[in-house]
């Protein structure tokens, strides 16, 4: 085990890939020459050259027909976009082309690609440059939607959507990018598909998603501390495919459960797993699912407004705590 | 309306014609090839019009664009790939689709929704795509495709082999940002695709003129990606063969992209819904007496094909369509079983566990 | 009161709003000389002259780029998409520019103009010309969402949608363009914010919107002569705002509620309405609310696929008296 | 480096300068406008320096792009347009919105997220705005700004105004779609729109000629759009003006948008974060000798222009900006009211009864 920042297990993830199997290309906006915008694929020119890693232009239609035309012929390529915001410019890619030409051409082609982007809030940058857009991809028939919590799973899932036969959406928490945590060794590849039971509990069940992780980790152990709540978590790590038997085994067990999406409120994917819990969990549930999301408003850029805005551990802290009042 | 070949202007490979050539079938074009280039726009033309009296009979549903009028850009382009090239086209793509090979029963199938079509009725008209044929997909949203084609054209110079890809819109596809993206990224990575505009003169119902602010809306863009302007005669088969196969063989040389203008009109409206009420009088008229059938059709005979020859080539390509039309009409629709394949590459549909 | 038909409301709304108001403007592909590829806009270039009225290059993004610019500079323009798929084309004006400019400029700007657009399934344009995207629309903050299901309110609700001073989103359900229905003479405004019970009930509420009414309503009958069983069916009309008033009442007084979407699961609109009553209705619910939606697929063209795959009367039917058993 | 002003190339308005003027400040642009130019440079420079001070020092928070080296572009487009014209700039437009006369102390306050700010800290240092002032926005999306620039002229068009909206970007910028789409458009519908793309040599930290398949990113395209190709020192506030008032003219007069290519250099990294290190060794030295702000204060002297009106102007922009920045910091946070305000035009942010 070593330790290493969640931005930095984006880079191992794509050079173990990129070792084993030389279909794998990876193309992006500063991606190449300067490592990223973010740092988190420094290295990889280096070790892979110019031919599979590769600097483009801005734009992002491109990259993504790019990556979408060398899929169906053959490649396994990484499209990175800057900033998951940046998916409004090629959404006709991502939205209507990329997960329905599979199903359109009744199984001529596959699809094996990953397009990965930095997700979410918390870093001052306007309404432009903080959207958690998960649930724009989740709404989308056809793509596979992953948003990990840690760098182990940074790692993990990296890999497994790299050689996962169909277009995955990796979304990478900005505002995690720093976090330090212990990943494997070696070659990790994790399984997609799969939730995991970080805590478990007796009186409440938090389902939460990337950067609301730990502070959900956090709200537990407050809860625990100061009001003897005990309170499982759970983190989602793929919003597709849906682990609905984890999900729901930990909400049945405690018939109380809450939410937390950094998404503004409507159509999250809080909203999804309400509906689901409410179709299939509704005589297990002793109060009613509660969902703790970012207002639905454009994210503000000033530090006090923009802390205000996203949920945070006090305001989950509070609302499990009322919630079980 | 030239009856005769043109030269073949600044084509290199015309050089490689055999340099006393007893007939002018001996040209660098040759025999066999127009013969094929007439059979594939026979076929076109009569499995698009069969298309057109399918839908007067409710058996088409949906939509359809025919691409009558617009047979020898398809038939040229055919002739002149590589039968591992790719072909990327629009909702228009019935003749792009085709001539790479796909059969008609599939093509007609799939515009009746029918099990035996090339995508199970699960694409429709606006999507056909035959993989084994290279011919990887029709798009139906405006300017897609360009990208995608550049990306096929990014594995080909990856892996080293060879394969060029070759992609069709139409001029009104000029106006959008995906057009601008792709041209721009493919001229610098140098990619092997060749972008090919059919210039019909209309966008939907609007004249191309009214919503371009050049008068050749793909040649006079050309420049803005360090490329050359380049106009055909699309109703000219040989001359489109020419062009296409100087821009594919210097693609697959490594020469980079190239972008072609291919004048041509559209007999029919732009979709099954439209009479195309919108074209000033005589318009149609001009264009008729350019239709580049009859007029290949001519120069064959010119050529000393024979008339018996020809006709022929016309009987089969007619039972074909005749044929192909009977089997589709025999096909059941698709079952239920299809409504949940294939959204994974597992085959299943499944977003959970 | 004239009979007109869905699509003809729709030029009625707008010759009306351009009569009254010299602001309103109208741009989008082949609108002006060939009135629209739905026919939905005829006559308006004869009455109201091609400044007023424009037809547009195949150019999405400098469409609602130019709709916003002018309305920020006073116009009331009004831009057409053709199909509601092609938001993807120019999503980043939809949901990054249009609906967050007020509110990151502190309201320095209103933006009065309304997107209207060909949404929906069941004519066989296969699955890149056929998406129900109401909840793309739903889900980004600072954008109001219409989807009328009759004529008289395609003309009351895009009137009033014009006259609004913020973004409105109009989604014409494109089955429904046939549709006839009676529609009040003379100026006709209604209010945007309300849905609308069409059908009283007392022992399931069904939630529906678009053409997706209709369906229900005959879902409702069909319950009533077969079953005896007595279903209100509330028509949406409005996603946001959302007249949670009257879902929720209506819900309350049967305890049993069922949402009709259109579009596929996730995400859904639907989703947002179950997690909402989940939250504020649950003591009242005697049942879980159900989601009847399209399959979470790409849509199928062929016409057998295609009616298995939108929610049928049939289904909503069977579903309805299925979950009150 | 051009120390005295160059002839105004192709410049209209150069006849209408006094034919026998006895200054040379007596030309075309004359001393008031100079001085004026001056002082926007310098407020720029000392601002944008004074905002990457803050940023050292924890007050500034997210991201801030610095326009300095640039100023000459903004300083002469403000000084030849008119006031109720409009600007539309990106995330690196703290020159833009200030030099149309938004004061310094709610730039700064914005930058440093305080109530004081423009925007009250709700938008941050890429959506500096002023409607007051004709800044109509910085966008930090690539390219969607240039149809958005292009409807407000239309709306100007539209109601006769004669307001002319001048649109600035970068030269990443001319490789997005929305970029391609928004000058077609406008040069069809002849919108008063002009489009200028101030290039820098990068696109963030990628040099533009690595991506883009020809050598002047924006004076090469001109032509896909009917447009002459212009391309001016943007280092040179007067030759910058000089064109400016031109396109600027010939827009108001109904003829049409332009597209204008100004070189220049940023001297700070791409953003806060960047320290610019894939710069090639000599490049910044280079440019700084050619930076904008020496250059025009020389002229000005070498124009005759005392030292001490020179001197008095640097002093008073430097006491400006020093009292904004006091100013600023004096202000509070924006209180948690403002985060459930103008998401509506009716001041709220509900979306349900
Ligand atoms: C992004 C987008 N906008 C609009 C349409 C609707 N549409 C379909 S075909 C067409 C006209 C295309 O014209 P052109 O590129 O000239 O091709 P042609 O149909 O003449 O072959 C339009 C506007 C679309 N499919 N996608
Ligand atoms: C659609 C989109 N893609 C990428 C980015 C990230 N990005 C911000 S600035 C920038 C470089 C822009 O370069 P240029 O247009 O030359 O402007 P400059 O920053 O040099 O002024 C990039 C890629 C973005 N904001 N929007
Ligand atoms: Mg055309
Ligand atoms: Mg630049």
């Amino acid at each position: 085990m070593a330790e290493l920042t969640y931005r930095d297990a984006v880079a191992a993830a794509i050079a173990q890939e990129m070792r084993r199997d030389e279909t794998v290309v990876f193309l992006g906006e500063d991606v190449a020459w300067a490592g990223g915008v973010f740092k988190t694929t420094v290295g990889l020119l280096d070790e892979f050259g110019e031919k599979r890693v590769r600097d483009t232009p801005i734009s992002e239609q491109a990259i993504i027909g790019a990556a979408m035309g060398a899929a169906m012929t053959g490649l396994r390529p990484i499209a990175e976009i800057m900033f998951s915001d940046f998916f409004a410019v090629c959404w006709d890619l991502i939205a209507n082309q990329i997960p329905k030409t599979r199903y359109m051409t009744s199984g001529q082609v596959i699809m094996p690609l990953v397009i990965r982007t930095a997700n979410g809030g918390g870093v001052r940058f306007g309404a432009q440059h903080s959207q958690s857009i998960e649930n724009w991809a989740m709404m989308i028939p056809g793509l596979k939607v992953v948003a990990p919590s840690t760098p182990a799973d940074v790692k993990g899932l990296l890999a497994a959507s790299i050689r996962d036969d169909d277009p995955v959406i990796f979304f990478e928490q900005k505002s995690l990018y720093a976090d330090k945590g212990e990943v494997p060794d070696g070659e990790y590849v994790e399984e997609l598909g799969k939730a995991k039971v970080l805590r478990e509990g007796t009186d409440a069940t938090i389902i939460a998603l990337a950067a609301m992780v730990p502070r959900a980790m956090k709200a537990a152990e407050r809860l625990q501390a100061e009001d003897g709540i005990s309170a499982s978590v759970v983190d989602v790590r793929c919003l597709v495919p849906l682990d609905t038997q984890t999900i729901f085994a930990e909400i049945r067990k405690t018939g109380r459960a809450f939410t937390v999406e950094e998404n503004p409120r409507l159509c999250g994917w809080g909203a999804e797993i309400s509906s689901l819990a409410m179709e299939e969990c509704f005589w297990d549930l002793d109060l009613p699912l509660i969902r703790i999301t970012t207002p639905h408003i454009p994210l503000p850029s000033a530090d006090a407004l923009e802390d205000e805005a996203l949920p945070s551990v006090e305001r989950i802290y509070n609302t499990v705590r009322e919630g079980l009042d | 309306m030239a009856r005769k070949p043109k030269a073949p202007a600044k084509s290199k490979a015309a050089a490689k014609a055999p340099a006393n050539s007893g007939s002018r079938l001996n040209d660098d074009i040759g025999e066999d090839k127009r013969l094929k280039m007439f059979q594939l726009q026979l076929e076109v033309r009569h499995l698009e019009t069969r298309a057109h009296d399918l839908f007067l009979q409710n058996l088409v549903k949906g939509t359809s664009h025919l691409a009558v009028g617009q047979e020898a850009i398809a038939s040229g382009f055919a002739t002149a790939m590589r039968s591992d090239d790719y072909t990327f086209c629009t909702y228009r793509g019935h003749a792009h689709t085709m001539v790479r090979g796909a059969s008609m029963t599939a093509v007609l199938g799939e515009l009746m929704g029918r099990e035996c079509g090339l995508l199970n009725g699960k694409g429709g008209s606006m999507h056909l795509t035959s993989v084994e044929h290279g011919a990887m997909g029709s798009y139906a949203i405006i300017g897609a495709h360009l990208p995608i084609a550049a990306g096929a054209a990014w594995k080909s110079q990856y892996l080293g082999t060879g394969q060029v890809s070759v992609c069709f819109f139409g001029d009104g596809t000029t106006n959008i940002g995906a057009f601008h993206e792709a041209i721009n990224m493919a001229a610098v990575w140098k990619l092997p695709v060749v972008f090919v505009c059919e210039n019909n003169l209309y966008m939907e119902y609007t004249p191309i003129g009214d919503v371009t602010a050049v008068e050749h809306p793909a040649a006079d863009r050309a420049s803005a990606y360090g490329l050359p302007s380049i106009i055909v005669d699309g109703n000219d088969a040989d001359a489109v063969y020419r062009v296409a196969r100087d821009a594919i063989e210097m693609a697959r040389e490594g020469g980079g992209p190239s972008l072609i203008e291919a004048k041509t009109y559209r007999h029919f409206g732009h979709s099954r819904a439209d009479p195309a009420k919108y074209r000033p009088e005589g318009e149609l008229e001009e264009w008729m007496k350019k239709d580049p059938i009859p007029m290949y059709r001519q120069r064959l005979l010119d050529f000393g094909i024979g008339e018996n020859v020809v006709s022929s080539i016309e009987e089969m390509v007619m039972k074909a369509v005749d044929d192909a039309t009977e089997a589709a009409k025999a096909s059941p629709e698709p079952g239920s079983e299809y409504l949940f394949k294939d959204v994974w590459a597992d085959g299943g549909a499944s977003w959970r566990n």
